[in-house]
């Protein structure tokens, strides 16, 4: 996401008082989507030049060397977000945590573990819904590759599963992929009641 | 207390004024200026138990245990009018004084009440103060997981398929349809013969099609009001159970047009 | 209104460079949930002292009368929220109702808070009421939780208070609830002669 940084050079001349200046800290913190100035007026009861002249010291103030967010003018709103150069602080305390697989992702990636090569078409057949970003997302993950063409009118991608995968799925190649009469086994043996 | 004055002090028992019967008897407590450290059970027995009267003067109900309280302060009021009985001194134990008990439990239920308002006036997230929701961290720098191994995988992909291979049935609406006879004939058979059980959730996944699977829940609700199938449930979110009740040589047509008839189909 | 707010009386006298104090903001700004001292100095790759040291710089900034949030010490770790007095405004630009918990939810939470590990059949000995349909809310809304069963007849189950429980009222733990009125006050207080 793009957004216009107003780094304002010297001091606004603007009298606005400390009240209101907190109060638009507090707004814009605690929203954390952009705020249009329409909103932020209502809100304060105050008049929207008010409102800009109070966004343009607080702007002006964030730019100080020992803050950490900046004011940012984006959808036509404003908004506060961390400086740039924070990025890999910030990720270093938080990106380190893994991100899950989304249901989605893990029904698109069972439909090409067993049926590659496979396309697209094939996939929401199963699936019965649209999978093209789904499967965007697996392909920029490197968990899923295009492995050629269906020779059929048209001719559609494959898609198959990479190393990526098996690593994933701690699987030394497709051959260890359970089948469905183990998994029946497996049902049966482990609770015979059920059957 | 005129009418409606007192039809509005009464309705409130049900509502936020008094949350219970300790919570009334407090009330009344504070009400009639009664000191805990003497208190005369007495009188605050009789407070309650007029209370209890008015309220059945306006024929409102009164929850069971506004009654268990009742009761208890009746049995407190006799043993302070009976002569005491002399007190075992062999015996090493002090009799618990039931005065105390009740004391005891009045003091600790304000003493709770005392400490919700406390929370009350914490600093309260979402309403006296605002934190943000957690910055989105750009997925693509993170590890992936799985979150499952190759065989959840695989269940993943046999459920699929089973949905799959089980679409929303047409209907020829010449035709009738799936109607609620059968469903209550496959029910029947399902339980086999009187006694015969089956878990209801069983029962119903059996059952291949949406229609047909609200249409046993219906047939099964109307067989329990006919008491020709008894429910019953052990224990909170535990497994239903279905037990027959039909005669082995009852007529199922009779049984299935009987209920045909109720829901008229 | 209590609440772990540490309003440093005067500018803290300690050095802590501009770049570890605009680091630290933005860390707290971007995590949204309380983060530890701990988390702090490992991805700032500082001294904890030194982070110790500018937590409590940025708290006294945050005193300033045109700021709008404040400097929490809760669950353990130090969280950005805003500050009350702005309560209002921020509800009007949301456009919701402030959050309320009913007064069986504060008093069974009370009894949890105090009593815990406590079992349901405690809490309604207390409250004199059926607490099972409060006791499932609280335990949607998380601010409960079930913490084991009791060792005696019929293993009923313990309930414990939450980490989110801890949030929002904003304590830093359990040691932060205000102490119980103990008999003899409780006493005093009913007492009409006093009165």
């Amino acid at each position: 996401m793009s957004g216009e940084v107003h780094a304002f050079p010297g001091a606004p001349e603007h009298e606005v008082s400390p009240e209101v200046l907190g109060a638009l800290e507090a707004l814009l913190f605690s929203a954390g989507l952009p705020v249009t100035l329409t909103e932020l007026s209502l809100a304060l009861d105050i008049d929207p030049e008010e409102t800009r002249r109070g966004i343009e010291v607080l702007a002006w103030q964030y730019g100080a060397p020992n803050r950490g967010m900046e004011l940012v003018h984006v959808d036509g709103g404003w908004q506060l977000r961390t400086q740039p150069r924070f990025a890999q602080v910030i990720l270093k305390l938080r990106g380190g945590k893994p991100l899950k697989l989304s249901r989605p992702a893990l029904e698109v990636l069972a439909v090409v573990a067993y049926r590659q090569p496979v396309t697209r078409h094939e996939i929401e057949g199963i699936r019965g819904v649209d999978s093209g970003g789904v499967l965007k997302g697996l392909l920029e993950r490197q968990l899923v590759r295009v492995s050629g063409r269906r020779e059929e009118p048209g001719r559609p991608l494959e898609y198959a599963t990479t190393p990526e995968f098996l690593r994933m799925f701690s699987m030394s190649g497709l051959g260890s992929l359970p089948t469905l009469k183990e998994r029946e086994e497996l049902l049966r043996d482990a609770d015979p009641a059920e059957e | 207390m005129s009418g409606a004055a007192f039809q509005q002090a009464a309705w409130t028992v049900h509502t936020e004024i008094f949350d219970g019967p300790l919570d009334l008897l407090l009330h009344l407590v504070k009400r009639d200026g009664i000191d805990l450290r003497q208190i005369s059970i007495r009188r605050i027995a009789d407070a309650y138990l007029e209370y209890l009267d008015k309220l059945y003067e306006v024929h409102l109900g009164v929850a069971a245990e506004y009654l268990v309280l009742a009761a208890t302060l009746c049995h407190l009021k006799s043993l302070e009018i009976l002569p005491r009985p002399p007190t075992d001194t062999s015996g090493a134990e002090e009799p618990v004084d039931p005065r105390q008990v009740l004391v005891q439990r009045l003091i600790d239920h304000e003493r709770f009440r005392q400490a919700a308002d406390q929370l009350d006036q914490q600093r309260m997230l979402g309403r006296d103060t605002f934190a943000r929701e957690p910055a989105e961290i750009d997925g693509a720098e993170r590890p992936l997981i799985a979150g499952l191994d190759a065989f959840g995988l695989l269940d993943l992909y046999h459920e699929l398929l089973r949905k799959q291979a089980t679409p929303d049935p047409t209907y020829d609406l010449r035709g009738r349809g799936p109607d609620i006879g059968s469903c209550v004939r496959r029910v029947v058979e399902r339980l086999g013969g009187p006694g015969g059980t089956a878990e209801f959730s069983q029962v119903i996944l059996e059952i291949p099609t949406k229609v047909e699977r609200i249409l046993t829940f219906l047939a099964v609700l109307e067989m329990a009001r006919l008491q020709w199938v008894e429910i019953t449930q052990a224990e909170h979110l535990g497994p239903v159970i279905l037990t027959s009740r039909i005669e082995t040589d009852a007529d199922l047509s009779v049984v299935v047009g009987r209920i045909q008839m109720e829901v008229g189909e």
